[in-house]
């Protein structure tokens, strides 16, 4: 069994009470109690501060390019079913960059975990808006305010096929820890929109902030409703940020829908030989 | 000897393409040999939409300017085609449609319209009667042509072939009626060699599964996609996993996972989609994914004509991708080489862990040829999966009281730029493939020394490939021959075809055909090119990209072109035209 | 006062029957009803069928690149305000291709309005899989069927900030007219969905098939509640298509929210020459 | 004569950046040149952070090895500089946090950690603290550092100015009282020309505003974003539109719609954000759109080392896109070549429409140089924005009765392959700009003839360019000398210092450097290189990417190369040294 130290690569070197402490310590922590060890799953890792994980978390692993996390990791799940795959990633690398990826592979309920860095900027270029950012947030590169509305990441997944769409907070990592635990057992699609602090370029959305405004599903509330879990998503255009997991439904997840692969994964597939079949068509 | 050109004209969208592909089908099966070629506009229907197919009784690996038999569904093909009609070119067309005046060509008048509303026919089969008739005209069998038919319509029920077939019995006759002088153009041959009819891209399709091939992605794009279309469908045979993805930059993405998790994997586009990714290219770079994207041109810039041909992405591809880092570029020349360069590039990309290029075009990758049975049969039995350092196994570290996974040393330095790849969820050990800078281990660097080792070790891998895998130009001809041409890729076969005929002429004439593009051997290359011969550069381009990379890459300059930048492939006449003018310059 | 001949390039080239024809005819109606004439219209083609209409529409145009029509679109809105702005895209070119910037221009609530021609294939390439595509859908590119389920192209405008989301129908021209002009009169990001059989490339979606789903929205329905909205865009889902505007809310547009251009569009301003203002900070 | 070599270091996150362009700008006002330099990781916290600047009373050109005084604010500073010391180098550190054993250097001991305990500071105000220590030691004036401060903290009120300056007063006083000798290195000179301190990034952004752009579009990304921050915080002075849009491919695209508008347009970028754009680069290139794209390049492939330098992008620049379509690609030297080729670029762009690429790299867009405000001064009376055949208004078209609008031949073929351009809007006309192949009127073809002719009039205009816009590589140094560097781009300042110095010794050098590296003059630069001269390439690159673009383009290949690609910026001493090297090779 692993623990926490087998997954520990390098110091990490976030600034000092960032958000991105506290989902580091919860993604290793969700691993071990999973069961994993560093050579049993694969991670695939966007570019940001989010991204820099990657020195920072021991696993098989890419450190993709800005917004590309997401193709890489359906390309291993395909490959190797067996192993699973999950990508970390920034709000600007998943929901800006890499933005129709989210879409799409919510589309074919894919089963990958993503884990966004909600940080509202962009942190590792210093300090402009990511498209979470809310409307009228000054940054380098809007210095009058930004005037798009954000993006509402959850309808999106949601809308689009996602059959796991959760949202957690860096500040409570121990429910945090429970709920990529879930997605990743979950087998589909899953998205865990993380609201994550960056004490240096974000100085609204802060812990504060959230504190005072994230509250956590309870018992009553029924993920399978579609309907009802978009309406819940809606609330963080109001500035309310439910914690939990805000849909989730059971589909089967796009590599169990190929037949090529029912039997054995296509990496451990014996070679293809019976070239015949094909080259007839041409005769 | 038998040497036609038939060709077949009519509007967009009714079909004239699975009949162009029909007839070099049965041509072929009747053991001739055959090289096609189809025009079309970038529009569902409307526009003018034509196929063209030469047979002969030898090998042949061009068109031919000449029409022999042209069949006119409209009066448009008659038009069109005009300037390449003898005066005994036999015209195949509806005197109910347009009239040809002049004592000119051998008329054959098959009345499409009258026997389509006669028989209560729909439009389309004016096609299977056009064919029916053709093969009257040329002395073919029926037979080839009606078991097509059943095969084709099999799966609509028997009623639909019989119709179908009915049509095609009646062309035959009317074509017979019409025809006074008998002809053995496609008359059966014994004794004939099983063969294909497959296009460049059947033959990178074919070659991709005999590769081992696993995963293809790919965004439809003219002129690639019947790549995606023919491994789409073989999936449940062969069991690749195919992928058309949301847009060309989840296309590399998904392949580049997929090849880092261990399988072979390819991706398929055409210029504008390879531009998108290009940003990908330079992560296998660097990452050291092995991959093989397969790159059909059409002629830019941007849209440009999607539906015709040209060799304009040469030095794009070659560069394509910020940063320094190693790729190969393979460029077949015909649908042979495309089966044997395509098993060669899935190995190379595996051996060196890099993006190797295969690139084609539309004439190549939609033009249809004749291939032998036995030549792909031998291939098959010859070809073997080299996966280079790849290794999908290792002995547990052993470390003391707790086993704990150790980091694997993924871009080890070493003499020839190679490092072991290790395949992903091997027990004990993990590693990450890293876009940024990186230590022998994977991690993230910035110092400079490390830095630099690694550069060093991406750029030996081309040392090495030079030393191993790479191949001079073929050379065809004569050696002693006072003109040499130089090209690459697609103009392979019109310039074998044009040094024939300068051969009959007594015209001695070499030939250096490249198909590995980049990068080149200086030092060899140089040395072909020592001797004094007038060299003359054919590209199907306006820049002659290729002899500005000759330059580049060992200081030879051509100075004589032929150069056709106006989306059509180049004719065998253009090149003995250009070079008759130059010849009688040189004497004058 | 511009006619329809005005507006009319070379003749259209689709195959006969296609839902196209029927957008054509009602874009170019549109015009002629807003008093357009070819010169006081901007129009962005995308790649595609749909696209293809670049040659049988008179107007300044750009003919793009697949999937770039939006940005485009933007471009020309933010220099010259006073021009309508208009993107005539494929489902393939806008929601695969381009999918992210249908997202972040809706965000930006530009004032363009984008006629999506939803034939569910990629009609151009000759029959391959769009993302609206219904799952199981037997294709070039998916001879298994497609394993992605549809794309809800409605909802991911809505949630993400779009002030004007409608569906039209090819098979309801007068209908189709009247949306157009309402979308293109809109003050803000409009996306107009137009169902669209193709004859050729799509047997099932065809114009039976529609006219047994699609019907109207009645006055009864409030197209400014948001939470409804998303859920009647929700019926497409389960293969019901309502007609009409299914959202439209007033909020400024990107460009009536930019300073620089408040006195004047930025292509008819004076060129700026107080350099020293700028300088100083260098000093 | 003063020339010193000032540093700081210490943790990332705490300031060290604005730390070093504040002393840059000290220096300035008080009368200096500088050149600064700054080492940062590809991180927001942890890892090292260094700033370095040269200052000197007489034009400088680049860093120099030593470094005169080194302000460790942590004991890895002092580590990793160790190598670059002399023995009379200054330290100012703390020996609360390391001791420095030895006799060597002049060691200035403040106690930073106790003085911020004593007043209560926050650890950022260390670097207050440390420049005005080091002011102290260099005999500087404190003003300008107190004015500085004002400006700064303004808007956080009064107290929080104070608080600073008494910071800064604190660290002067402790600097006096440990230093024994008195230096005059940044005494006030006077009769100073007023000067700017800026960055290649600072340069671009005022000569786009300058040269009447008014639409830019980016994604951020090092090193080219502060030209983003630049831009969009003078956006409600200057008018500009900026758009942060959500990814490169859109940033273009937004671009190419806003400049098709009529509006002068650019986006910056960095290698890979720039190879997402390459397919609409093309696009720019067969619809004929001006476009400034403002490349900033940095070590690749892909993420690659994202805060250090590099000149890795030249040859994907130049042949970025599918297709063949002309372009132009400029390379400014330095801060004032900058803002004199971006002005040139907003030209060039519209009087041939197509995309002007500006290659910088982050050793010149981050770096700070002194330039004059009489340079800038005179720049800007003396440009003048052309725009070519742009027009925006035109007579109303006379039709008959019915006066319909009527199509603009957008595309008409001329002598030079440039067509008239009229702005979208313009009543009683239209016209579309097309992706795909055209006609003269925008209409979209596929026929051979206007294929060949829209093909010829594109690669017309770069030979219209050669003949009116190209400039020569600048000559410095000795026309006479054996030896002559061939550089491009930024490594200008390097090469110049290092003729200097080897003047110094006696041997004469030349130094052709490019900065019109595309398209080239074949038989002008042939003739600047007949001379038999041994010829040194100098480029920040692994492949010595403008030595191959020299030989493709001319032949003429040089086979001597100072090659650097560590990521940091070439020495002049590396030049010195090779040289030496290459030197007694030659006599041995
Ligand atoms: C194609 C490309 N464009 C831009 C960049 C520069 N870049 C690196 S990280 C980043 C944004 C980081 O923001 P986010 O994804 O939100 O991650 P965070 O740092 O906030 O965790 C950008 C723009 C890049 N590496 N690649
Ligand atoms: C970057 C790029 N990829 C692929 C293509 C090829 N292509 C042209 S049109 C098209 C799809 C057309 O489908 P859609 O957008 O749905 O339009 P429709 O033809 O159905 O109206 C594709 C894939 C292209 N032109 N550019
Ligand atoms: S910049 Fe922001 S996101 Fe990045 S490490 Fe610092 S606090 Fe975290
Ligand atoms: S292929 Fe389909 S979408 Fe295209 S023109 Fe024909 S019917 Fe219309
Ligand atoms: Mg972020
Ligand atoms: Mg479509």
């Amino acid at each position: 069994m692993a623990d926490i130290q087998d997954f520990s690569g390098y110091n990490p070197t976030w600034c000092p009470g960032c958000g991105d402490w506290g989902i580091g310590i919860a993604i290793k922590q969700a691993f071990v109690q999973l069961g994993f060890d560093p050579s049993t799953v694969a991670v695939v890792f966007g570019i940001g501060c989010s991204g820099n994980m990657n020195d920072f978390l021991n696993a098989y692993a890419i450190h993709s390019l800005h917004g590309r996390a997401i193709p890489n990791a359906i390309g291993i799940k395909l490959v190797n079913h067996h192993l699973p795959v999950i990508a970390i990633v920034g709000d600007g690398d998943c929901y800006g960059e890499g933005g129709n990826h989210l879409i799409h592979a919510a589309r074919g309920n894919h089963d990958i975990t993503v884990i966004v860095h909600d940080n509202r900027v962009y942190g590792l270029t210093t300090g402009q808006v990511a498209p979470t950012a809310q409307k009228g947030f000054k940054s380098k590169s809007t210095p009058q305010g930004i005037i798009e509305e954000p993006i509402n990441p959850l309808i999106t997944a949601i809308a689009n096929g996602a059959t796991f769409v959760a949202q957690g907070f860096a500040g409570d990592i121990n429910h945090l820890i429970n709920l990529i635990k879930l997605g990743i057992s979950h087998k589909g699609f899953s998205l865990i929109n993380v609201l994550q602090p960056c004490v240096t370029f974000n100085k609204i959305n802060n812990y504060q902030y959230y504190l005072q405004r994230v509250y956590k599903l309870d018992q009553s509330y029924k993920k399978e409703d579609i309907n009802q879990a978009i309406l819940k998503a809606m609330e963080i255009n109001e500035e309310k940020f439910p914690l939990g997991i805000i849909y989730q439904r059971s589909k089967p997840a796009y590599h169990e829908q190929l037949s090529q692969i029912k039997e054995s994964s296509l990496i451990n597939k014996k070679r293809f030989e019976n070239f015949d079949k094909i080259i007839e068509d041409f005769v | 000897m038998i040497d036609f050109s038939w060709k077949i004209g009519g509007e967009a969208g009714f079909g004239i393409m699975t009949t162009g592909v029909v007839f070099s089908k049965i041509a072929s099966r009747l053991g001739y040999e055959i090289v096609d070629y189809v025009e079309y506009p970038s529009l569902i229907r409307g526009g003018h939409n034509a196929y063209e197919v030469r047979v002969a009784d030898y090998k042949i690996t061009s068109l031919k300017k000449e029409i022999d038999v042209l069949v006119c569904l409209n009066k448009e093909t008659f038009d069109k085609h005009k300037f390449r009609l003898k005066k005994n070119s036999i015209i195949i067309f509806d005197e109910d449609d347009f009239l040809i005046e002049g004592d000119f060509y051998i008329k054959v008048n098959i009345p499409f319209k009258r026997i389509i509303a006669d028989l209560k026919g729909e439009m389309v089969m004016k096609n299977t009667l056009a064919l029916g008739a053709s093969l009257a005209v040329l002395g073919g069998d029926l037979n080839e042509f009606l078991k097509i038919i059943e095969k084709q319509f099999e799966k609509k029920g028997k009623e639909v072939v019989e119709l179908n077939q009915s049509f095609a019995r009646r062309g035959y006759q009317e074509g017979l009626k019409k025809t006074k002088e008998k002809r053995n153009w496609l008359a059966k041959k014994e004794n004939k060699e099983e063969k294909l009819v497959i296009t460049g891209n059947d033959a990178f399709s074919l070659s991709a599964v005999i590769a081992d091939c696993r995963f293809y992605a790919a965004y439809p794009m003219t002129p690639s996609s019947s790549v995606l279309t023919n491994l789409a469908s073989w999936q449940e045979k062969t069991g690749m996993i195919v992928r058309h993805a949301e847009d060309e930059i989840s296309v590399i993405n998904t392949a580049l996972g997929a090849s880092f998790a261990g399988a072979r994997a390819a991706v398929g586009t055409s210029g504008g989609g390879f531009a998108l990714m290009v940003e990908s290219l330079s992560f296998a770079g660097v990452a050291e994914i092995p991959l093989v994207v397969f790159l059909a041109s059409r002629p830019g810039p941007a849209t440009g004509m999607p539906t015709w041909t040209e060799q304009g992405d040469l030095l794009f591809s070659i560069f394509a991708g910020h940063g320094e880092f190693p790729k190969i570029v393979l460029a077949p020349g015909d649908q042979e080489e495309m089966i044997t360069l395509t098993g060669k590039a899935f190995n190379l990309a595996d051996i060196y862990q890099l993006p190797v290029i295969i690139l084609s075009d539309m004439y190549l990758s939609e033009g249809h040829r004749t291939v032998s049975k036995n030549f792909l049969d031998s291939f098959i039995n010859q070809y073997k999966v080299q996966r280079g350092k790849f290794i999908d196994s290792l002995k547990l570290p052993d470390q003391g009281k707790k086993e704990r996974s150790k980091i694997f040393l993924r871009y080890k330095v070493t003499d020839d730029g190679i490092s072991e790849r290790l395949l992903p969820g091997v027990k004990g050990y993990y590693y990450q493939a890293n876009s940024y800078e990186h230590l022998e281990d994977g991690h993230t660097t910035e110092e400079a020394e490390p830095r630099k080792d690694q550069v060093d070790k991406r750029n030996k891998k081309w040392q090495t490939y030079l030393e191993n895998d790479f191949q001079l130009p073929n050379f065809y001809g004569d050696q002693d021959g006072e003109i040499i041409f130089v090209s690459w890729g697609s103009t392979k076969g019109v310039v074998l075809e044009a040094q024939k005929q300068l051969r009959e002429k007594n015209i001695k004439t070499g030939f250096y055909h490249f198909n590995h593009l980049y990068p080149l051997d200086k030092e060899k290359i140089k040395d072909l090119f020592k001797r004094n011969k007038k060299y003359i550069l054919v590209e199907n381009n306006s820049w002659g990209q290729f002899g500005r990379l000759l330059m580049m890459e060992t200081g030879i300059e051509i100075k004589e072109k032929i150069l056709k930048y106006d989306g059509r492939p180049i004719m065998k006449e253009e090149i003995i035209d250009k070079f008759k003018i130059q010849n009688s310059k040189v004497k004058s």
